[in-house]
């Protein structure tokens, strides 16, 4: 059978600097293809322009793990994009 | 595959952190030492005066995080138990953010699984602080966890 | 000659330590870190239950001494106070036996003073450990001071 | 002139498990020469035999401080001699 195309939906969260420069700190969105992180973080960059600088300094989650950047999405999945944390 | 359990506390608060009984937790007969790290708001960051702070974790996943950190301190040091505690939300000045109580049976032990604890929650911990000045908010740089994450290209989808 | 003045506590105490009290006077709002030692009697010595402990100091020199490590911690780590207390006399199962509190404007220089004090302490504060077990009672085995005494022998007689 | 001999009071402290041994924890002396710390613990070891065993793990002290064990003695000394210390 020939794969079937369908939406990948994702929960993707942004949190510290990058969560004021998105304005927002949630959302779901349906991917039409499957992607990695890195096409998901340049979905939203080319969204919002200004996103693009933090890229060398953002840390990726998924599922409440670091992850890494080429790790393709799958259905259900919750992402965040990460600022140097600060805590402590 | 092995469950071990301990009598960890692992908490994000939004309300004053009581070290009294995190330290009553981890307290025990059978150990002799107790070493805490309690972290507090300074009056000042890079000699500019704070009014205050605010912090702001992603939850879930800091208390994996926590939890992570906990599991690790057994493996590598003799100690008994731990109670790590982050607050969250507005904090004053003097206010405690982090406090980290750690029991053993030698001070070794104690001394080392505390200060990994601190060292490795400020480098791993999702957790970020905005700092309020007079003319301003600021969310403070911060620090990089500590190695770059593997790729997991090997695995094929499923 | 200079006369630095620090707001450090010693204290050797027949009643039970209060290490809130300690903490409390540490702290201060230029600070961002206190670390602190709690040393408790355990209930067990080379696998014998210990029915209780007895403290003996000789007083003068313990405090001394005491003093003497404060002022090396603020000689060689950037902190801002410290509380070094003891306890003499019967200590029983879990009792505070001594505490110490360092507060510093960062964690590495409350880690580094806190832990120095308590081996400092251990080696060179003239305190005394009488332990009772059932069968008996023995003074705890002790530890060696750091180095050799120096020989004043070049110094004249006045 | 010819020095004149004349007697030296020295206060002598025991601690721990030598107080045990010497059945005191405190007395004032008076040494009728000039004697090192080394030569006062000899005078309690003649004294009392089993004290002898304990010199190589005693530490001396002389107001307050650690002492060699040949420094001489000064009227009005404070000398203590220590078992190895156990606090903490």
């Amino acid at each position: 059978m020939a794969p079937v195309s369908q939406t990948v939906r994702v929960k993707v969260l942004f949190f510290g600097r990058l969560k004021d420069v998105v304005g927002q700190s949630e959302e779901s969105l349906d991917l039409t293809e499957a992607s990695t992180i890195e096409q998901l973080f340049a979905l939203y960059s080319e969204r919002i322009p200004q996103l693009a600088k933090y890229r060398s300094s953002v840390f990726a989650s998924r599922n409440q793990e670091f992850a890494a950047w080429d790790a393709v999405l799958h259905p259900g999945d919750e992402v965040a994009f990460l600022p140097p944390v600060s805590g402590g | 595959m092995t469950t071990v359990l301990y009598d960890d506390i692992f908490q994000l608060v939004r309300e004053p952190i009581d070290p009294h009984s995190l330290i009553d937790h981890v307290r025990a007969p059978e150990d002799g030492a107790i070493v805490t790290f309690d972290g507090f708001v300074r009056n000042q960051s890079h000699n500019r005066p704070t009014l205050y702070l605010e912090y702001e974790a992603y939850e879930s996943m800091a208390l994996t995080k926590m939890r992570g950190i906990a599991a690790e301190l057994h493996e590598k040091y003799r100690i008994h138990r731990v109670a790590i505690v982050h607050r969250l939300g507005r904090l004053e000045i003097g206010e405690t953010s982090v406090f980290i109580a750690v029991s053993a049976p030698h001070r070794a032990d104690a001394f080392g699984a505390c200060r990994f604890a601190i060292d490795t929650l400020k480098r791993t911990v999702p957790i970020w602080k905005k700092e309020h000045f007079e003319d301003g908010a600021v969310w403070a740089d911060g620090e990089l966890p500590p190695a770059p994450v593997a790729t997991p290209r090997a695995k094929p989808a499923s």
